[in-house]
């Protein structure tokens, strides 16, 4: 299941999206805004998404993930729009056989999400301040995303 | 031709509309678009890692645009 | 917060343990029981345990994680006594600034627990027999854990 | 000097009892003690793995017992 929502990410949806008898191992990733980022105070985070594109890029993600680790089922919540401090932005669950491929499809799809699905975060500083989040300390996927203009 | 590109986030802000339109040649690449965006929106050079995408999907510099395409001007992203 | 019980596992409460204002990341594992092992039907599992010294091996793995990866919180609760198929058996939860350090102690807490906590499953399967487990297939902790008997 | 060992799960079943009493020689280790263990209980020879707890730790092989400490049989592990 993906799901892109407004609403609050309830953890035990997520986790009955995915449990079965079948699975012996169920991992669960919340990202929840925090508040304190480098000394700085959040009062709280908006995100604007480029919605069907994510919506895509998402179930690419999960597919890829089912495959390449036998999973037994996965599911990806995305919050948008305003988050509060302490609030769930993301969750991802997955199942599967045995743990390992549990760990390592959420870690994957985790750092696949911070890399490739169009959504942004803006972070509200309690000085009033706005920053849309855009991070430029990866490397882009492809020689081809660089562009020079004299 | 002319194509709107959709912009999101901090591009939004930093063109201040949703979508811009831009005058293409024909048979235009995304390469192309990319260096047109930047010289007529200075303010873009700020993200030299964006990305372009072509009907909601990265494509590679050497895609040839139709002109019907949806096209949008992704900026790094920071979900999760 | 470690807890060994008899009484059903609350995913919920397990998360409230560790979450908090200063962390941006949680993971939690669930250890469910599996219906199916090798093509053999499970109908329960029954947990035994060395109550004192699996309490302190626990608390122990808790405060290493804790330091090595500078986790904000740490809950581990495991089942006791008999549980059923699609059960929550262990819950594994942890909660960091960032997300990498939760994946990873998350991941090394499961591997300690299985290779050194006393608590042992027993298979209950459909034909009636009963096996308890004790892998063999993993090598001992340390040579002197090996006995030669002629 | 006579210790009991505490027995878990399939070695419990193994010698039907919770807890076994072992004479031990005055000062004997833990090696020694794991050696008669299998001695006198041939079907413990299963685990050639097992570990033995001292007071709730587990202890090298030429850990000196004194005859107060608390003794379990670690057959190999499977909680999770």
């Amino acid at each position: 299941m993906i799901h892109l929502t407004e609403n609050t990410i309830e953890p035990l949806e997520v986790l009955a999206a995915v449990q079965s008898p079948l699975a012996g191992a169920v991992v669960l990733f919340l990202g929840t805004t925090r508040q304190f980022t480098d000394g700085r105070q959040t009062v709280q985070l908006s995100y604007d998404c480029y919605l069907g594109m994510a919506e895509s890029q998402l179930t690419e993600l999960k597919n890829a993930a089912m495959e390449n680790w036998q999973l037994t089922a996965c599911c990806i919540v995305h919050r948008l729009g305003d988050v509060g401090i302490g609030q769930v932005s993301v969750a991802v669950a997955v199942s599967s056989v045995h743990r390992q491929a549990a760990f390592a499809a959420g870690e994957w799809l985790m750092d696949q999400i911070k890399i490739s699905v169009p959504i942004w975060k803006q972070e509200h500083w309690t000085d009033g301040r706005r920053d849309w989040i855009h991070p430029q300390n990866e490397p882009p996927p492809s020689s081809e995303d660089r562009i020079h203009v004299e | 031709m002319k194509q709107t590109v959709k912009m999101f986030a901090g591009a939004r802000d930093a063109v201040d509309c949703r979508e811009i339109e831009m005058s293409l040649p024909e048979g235009a690449t995304v390469g192309q678009l990319r260096e047109l965006l930047h010289l007529q929106y200075p303010q873009l050079r700020q993200w030299p890692t964006f990305r372009i995408a072509v009907d909601q999907r990265y494509v590679a510099d050497d895609f040839i645009l139709l002109g019907k395409e949806e096209l949008a001007y992704i900026p790094p992203v920071s979900g999760g």
